[in-house]
């Protein structure tokens, strides 16, 4: 079994950084993973995008031309991979700057307004655990628990955010039931 | 003489400098973002600008431009 | 009493992918000022370093050659030599002027070869991720200086342009800033003056300019400019340091 | 030892730390620049050498003159800043240095782009500089392999006193895989009193040193030729290394593929075979030393129709591998040479 | 035009001037310096422009403003500065600039020695820098040769937008031999008004021109690879030129060898022959495109048994013999590698 | 009341390849001398450059090592950054030095790396044969430039000491001369004061030395002599100028 | 027919120079020439030494190990090269400077005093052009109006010089007849 | 104190520098070539040298040693 998940978004959202805590999670839970970036120029042009690859194998491609699922954190990402995400896959979509929808009706599409959620929580920088939490529970690619550790263990330096990305994972749960 | 002021959108980062230099505290940035995910400078009080070009000098990106009113 | 403003025509419309409040796009402004207003468009060759500044030629209208780190001032050596009608400028960042490039800006500058050098001076590797550079401050930190610049270890800050004056050969060699419309005139004027020394044939002309890197300073680009002010220029004083009249 | 998410690059510069080399100097270029912000942070720590140099022309001395003192060291780059080490790197082969040089290769040629790429090939295997000389060059397929050929790298520089290679594409040092550090991997330096230009003082030997790689006498320096000869001819019998891939199957095509690109032809032999479709693969993990033999072998079989070399280039280790084939079997080439690395959709096209 | 006695250096200057290039940037580096020497002197003679650049790195830029300013160009050096040169001649193989490159090559690797050598073989042909290009080679065997390459070298250069590569050794540079400059040969530089940054004033197109070679957009650089690509590709089908030597008799042994090697190798075939042994003899002339389906052909006749190439290296151009050769005949190697050219008597043994 | 004289220990037996009158002998035997003074023979590694001195280590008794052209300051900084108790210097001529290698002593020096250069300055490039060098004096003539040189195409000669003492981290900078007697017990305190600043780990320190090349200069080493004093002392002016307890 | 000179003796005696006029004499007399030239580091050490391959086909290796004749202008040359010369080839020796002989008694050994004779012609710096004349009036191996002429080439740009060049040639040319 | 001065004919390249700096002309190059195609220097007049090293000094050969004689 093997699943892939595309971040996508521009440069501050912290794309990076829930790809790489899915990542930790997933290795935690025994799996194979690749976390694959995209970097270069468009760091300055303002956009994030990265890859993560779970498998119970040993990883062949790290580069996914059709990954499983989407997480979309803002509009021309959605459209730009959208239509690769391969039938029956997840597209998340960050509904506070997205407005539209993917487009597709053979996927399961979960639309969760992150932006606003966090400022409710207080800290608007958890939009994107909130995002991921919700992706993570409606997928059920790794396990909670072992999200929250990869979580604690990113933010060991910054004990003080914890509690604050904990109660971000909740609501990223609670938004997933909703939709 | 009249003069027509802009901040092109397509232009502007959002940067701010311009509101710093504004000799008559004309400028501000705006509060929503915009599709490229910047907050825009725009003129909050364009009835106190003296149509310096101190703006114009500063901006980075050559967003700002004030042109002569043409006559209709 | 009003004053208009308009996009240089020397400039293209593109958008520049600078990060937000990044100083390059000023430097850009005032170079295709100053070439609109000698009227040399059509005779200029420009010089893009590997840098932010390496889609340089996206942002101006005339010819453009694309360097690589740290060689400009070669290519423009070679330009010049065999086409002396032609106008060159190179526009270089401190990584690439003061590390690797070092050996090539002393000997055009020794050579007196008449072309005009733009070196911006962010103190800083902006392109790459904010490694350290020759100009970084006494104790700033970069990703590889993350303790802070140790001059004990490293040294201290290169000041380009008084190393530049201290050669017996003719030149122009300035210092200015971006960081206020007070001194972006200035700087207006010593691109021009440096311009123009190329045009009467008479030396090697570098204008530095003190600049900022908000994204790896990792600071906004108001407080950039503010870091900018107090800390680099009591160290990087601005002013003339050599005209060709000097000697 | 548990595993530990990492990025290629650091990974990179962690394996060095811990297989014992703690000296690094670098100049900065995508997309190895973390291996020096790693390090900058880390060398500290354990009390190495971290050093910036101001070029990768300068670097190239400065590993030179370490290694030459009898230092372990180590530098990373890209293909431009590789380009620029080729003087340094054929002298201290002429000199019989050891050090290891990692190029996490971009796509060229020129300034070129910053996304992973193979063309460097030719230039690691056949020629960095003048001279007749070789590089021992191993080509990571994964992080955790980048790491143990880090490790390995530094007992083979000095085994040969020669520099060792790592070559991986930009992939393999952007990208974040589970790593291990394996303690067995750990490696005191080989005695290098007999040549290393220590200190007459700080040694037993009471001859001094000199290392150098001018003969002005012909014969001298053929002789030293024929002595660099010798130890590649070494390297050919002992250091081969590569995998074989579904080379149990009875397939109709052998790949031959290394680093990132050979993970993306075994998916494409996985959804090939669930297909029905046979495809063999051999992953050159040392490309200088070459595994002529094992690939004509591998070609040599009546099942196997054609070879196929399967590179982020336009062309370049075909060449070795019509060498190695020897006209038994056809030898095509699939590649892309832009910075998209292709899918296994595209390989099997 | 009657016979001059020239030092091949000099005829090498002379020969660019009278093709029609009079624009030369170079750093002194034996055995060649000789060129500067003469071109000091007489490039003012006739306008041109010569400049001693302060290194090797930035002579091959100097080289590359010139070129895409639109100027014909060229430079020579010997090994070690030719390396130094790598990461310029690779951006501007990617930037399509013509320029020629002359490599008076002595032994190497490293500082090796001043004496000749053809060491530099792998580096001329495969990856003289990072990435995907090739030069278009051409090896004189005589100083006459060496005047007629030169003067061909240019308008190849511009036709290809390609920089083009002299490669002799040591001998051909301070040989003296008679030599002729035919008039023939002069070209007229290729209108290159649709890419040079020649200045928008100056030319008749109105779009203004950019030599670079950055490619950010994986797809542009892919395309710019190919293109480069189909360039090598017309190369090999346009540019293969080689000689044969006493391959109408029965040989049972076929040399190859380029460059003064091959001189002394047909001293020795005329000697064997005397002796009643006859070996025949490729040498290729440009080795890159090399004249692989010739030396196929030659070795594929029944009375030749074995392939011998010839080289004062430790055995570069033999990984191509063995490529063309595709296993049809043994293919072996004879060389020396520390200036001493072979002699025939050794070549014989 | 006389003096004795003897070979010093640090230097070999080996008669040199130099031409008759050549100057670098006489720097040799300074540095062996110094570094017999100082005891340190034992944890002393040269660097030989690549012109004249390229067979340097043939005539010392302690570690050598052989740099490429112009990089033996990049190889001395790995030395002294991996082994700081080693005393390192390295020994380049003006070619080397102040052409191909400007890059490398420019950061080496404001890195304030721990080593020692001896510069020798002999005004041409010595070992290939006599081509013009940064630091050949206007009007010149060498074998490229055959109509002496030209300060309009070229530019004027590069004093080393004087760039070098422009940076701002601490170093001893000095140059001397080996032309007469006089000159020469100078330029032996300062070869001994550049590595106990050194052995001090106070800071880079450099010595330049005028010297003769009689063979590329065409005229015999006596006349050499006179010719250094009089067309280069004027205007490579002898002295301190810079030592770390300046700044 | 093929010719090979070896020239050799130290710098400063003009080795390079007589070697280039025979090249240049023999091409005038319509022969294929290589002229082939010691270079490197021995400069500094104080020898030269050169070759000419004079041949009426195109040259093949320009490299000679058996050269057909020698001019030794020192000894250390003399007794480098002479074990080398192919039988019945001439051995010049430079009689002021050396004082054995070659030990063959299978070739034709010339031995002139020429910085004696040179200093009698009122000019050191001709026992060059005294050797090299003697060589060729003993060997033949060019004519000696194609000599002439291309001594007078050679000395185009210093006029003033041929005249007693002239002389020392013909001096040479006695000197081979006396020996 | 009495000392031995000696100039090694193996060393001396006969460049004529310390003829030129000895302070009581002491010194003269040979008229004859050695061996090695040199002049070599001799003291042409031992009586007047007062061993002040100076030739010593600047010899860029390290020719001429002048050592304390030994007793006997
Ligand atoms: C030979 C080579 N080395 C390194 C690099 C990587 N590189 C690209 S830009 C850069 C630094 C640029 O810094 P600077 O010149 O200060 O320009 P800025 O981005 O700050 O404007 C480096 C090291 C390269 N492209 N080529
Ligand atoms: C990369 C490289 N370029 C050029 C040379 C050739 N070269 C050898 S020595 C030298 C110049 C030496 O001059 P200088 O440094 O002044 O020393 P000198 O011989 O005068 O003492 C040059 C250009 C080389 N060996 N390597
Ligand atoms: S023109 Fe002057 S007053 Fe008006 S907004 Fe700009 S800076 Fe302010
Ligand atoms: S300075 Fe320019 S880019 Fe910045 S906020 Fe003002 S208008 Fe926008
Ligand atoms: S990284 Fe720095 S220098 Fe580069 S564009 Fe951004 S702010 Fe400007
Ligand atoms: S060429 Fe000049 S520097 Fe070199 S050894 Fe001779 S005199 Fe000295
Ligand atoms: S200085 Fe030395 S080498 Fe020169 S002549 Fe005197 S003794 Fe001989
Ligand atoms: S020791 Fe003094 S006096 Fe005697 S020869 Fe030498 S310089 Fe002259
Ligand atoms: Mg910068
Ligand atoms: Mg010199």
């Amino acid at each position: 079994m093997q699943n892939e998940v595309q971040f996508a978004g521009f440069g501050g959202q912290g794309i990076m950084l829930i790809g790489k805590i899915l990542a930790h999670a997933a290795m935690e839970e025994g799996f194979e993973v690749s976390w694959v970036p995209s970097y270069g120029p468009e760091m300055r042009g303002g956009t994030a995008y990265c890859t993560v690859v779970i498998s119970d194998q040993p990883i062949g491609s790290p580069v996914i031309k059709n990954p499983r699922h989407l997480v979309a954190m803002n509009r021309p990402s959605l459209e730009k991979f959208a239509p690769a995400v391969q039938k029956g896959g997840i597209i998340f979509i960050n509904g506070s700057l997205i407005s539209v929808n993917s487009g597709r009706d053979d996927v399961d599409e979960l639309v969760v307004p992150v932006v606003e959620m966090a400022k409710e929580l207080g800290n608007v920088k958890t939009a994107n655990i909130i995002a991921l939490a919700a992706f993570v529970a409606r997928s059920g690619v790794v396990g909670i628990e072992a999200l929250k550790g990869s979580i604690k263990e990113e933010f060991a330096q910054k004990q003080k955010l914890i509690p604050m990305n904990m109660q971000a994972v909740d609501a990223g749960i609670q938004a997933a039931k909703k939709d | 003489m009249a003069y027509v002021y802009s901040i092109d959108i397509e232009y502007c980062k959002g940067c701010g400098l311009c509101v710093t230099v504004c000799p008559k505290k004309v400028l501000e940035l705006e509060s929503k973002v915009s599709s490229k995910g910047y907050f825009p400078a725009y003129r909050a009080r364009p009835e106190d600008c003296i149509y310096c070009a101190t703006c114009c000098r500063m901006c980075p990106d050559v967003a700002i431009t004030i042109a002569e009113e043409k006559a209709a | 009493m009003g004053k208009t403003f308009a996009r240089p025509e020397s400039m293209s419309l593109a958008v520049t992918h600078y990060c937000p409040g990044c100083t390059h796009g000023i430097i850009h402004r005032l170079v295709a000022e100053v070439i609109d207003e000698l009227g040399i468009c059509g005779r200029t060759v420009g010089i893009a370093p590997v840098g932010c500044a390496v889609l340089a030629y996206n942002y101006f209208t005339f010819d453009f050659q694309e360097a690589a780190h740290g060689r400009a001032p070669a290519m423009a050596t070679g330009i010049k030599r065999v086409r002396p009608d032609l106008t060159v400028f190179t526009y270089q960042g401190d990584g690439d002027l003061a590390s690797i490039g070092m050996g090539e800006i002393i000997h055009a500058a020794n050579r007196g070869e008449k072309f005009t050098t733009i070196f911006v001076n962010n103190a800083v590797y902006g392109m790459t991720g904010g490694q350290m550079a020759p100009t970084t401050m006494p104790g700033q930190r970069t990703t590889t200086s993350p303790f802070g610049r140790n001059v004990d270890d490293v040294g201290m800050p290169i000041k380009v342009a008084e190393l530049l004056a201290a050669l017996q050969t003719p030149a122009y060699i300035v210092r200015q800033a971006v960081l206020k419309p007070k001194y972006i005139v200035k700087a207006k004027k010593a691109i021009k003056r440096a311009f123009q020394y190329q045009l009467d044939r008479k030396c090697f002309s570098l204008v530095e300019i003190i600049s900022t890197c908000p994204t790896n300073w990792g600071v906004n680009p108001v407080e950039a400019i503010t870091w900018a002010e107090e800390k680099m220029l009591p160290y990087y004083k601005l002013g003339e340091y050599k005209t060709p009249e000097d000697v | 030892m548990s595993k530990v998410l990492m990025k290629g690059n650091e990974a990179i510069g962690e394996a060095a730390i811990r297989s014992g080399c703690l000296n690094y100097f670098a100049y900065p270029i995508t997309p190895q620049s973390e291996v020096a912000e790693y390090l900058a942070r880390r060398m500290p720590e354990v009390g190495g050498v971290f050093l910036q140099g101001e070029s990768e022309v300068a670097v190239s001395y400065m590993i030179f003159g370490a290694a030459a003192a009898g230092a372990r060291v180590f530098t990373t780059s890209s293909s431009p800043g590789i380009s620029l080490m080729s003087e340094g790197i054929s002298y201290m082969a002429g000199a019989q240095c050891p050090a290891v040089f990692v190029n996490i290769m971009r796509g060229g040629p020129g300034l070129g782009g910053i996304l992973p790429s193979q063309a460097d090939y030719f230039q690691a295997t056949k020629s960095l500089g003048h001279g007749d000389f070789r590089l021992l060059v191993m080509a990571p397929a994964s992080v955790q392999e980048a790491v143990e050929m880090m490790m390995d790298a530094f007992p083979l520089a000095e085994k040969y006193r020669n520099p060792v290679m790592i070559l991986g594409d930009g992939l393999i040092g952007q990208m974040m895989e589970p790593v291990e550090f394996p303690d067995s991997k750990k490696t005191e330096p080989l005695n290098n009193d007999a040549w290393a230009t220590s200190g007459l003082d700080t040694r037993k030997s009471d001859t001094r040193n000199l290392v150098k790689s001018l003969f002005l006498d012909p014969e001298a320096l053929n002789n030293n030729n024929l002595l660099l000869k010798s130890k590649y001819e070494q390297m050919k019998r002992e250091e081969v290394r590569f995998e074989a891939y579904n080379t149990d199957s009875a397939y109709n095509v052998l790949i031959v593929s290394y680093g990132t690109m050979s993970r993306v032809c075994r998916t494409a032999i996985d959804s090939m075979k669930a297909d029905g479709i046979e495809v063999g693969m051999i992953r050159p993990q040392t490309l200088f030393p070459f595994p002529e033999d094992q690939i004509r072998a591998a070609a040599d079989v009546t099942h196997c129709s054609v070879v196929a070399s399967i590179e982020m280039s336009m062309g370049q280790m075909i060449e070795d591998i019509e060498r190695s084939v020897q006209g038994k079997k056809p030898v095509k080439w699939f590649g892309k040479c832009g910075g998209d690395v292709p899918t296994p959709e595209e390989v099997v096209a």
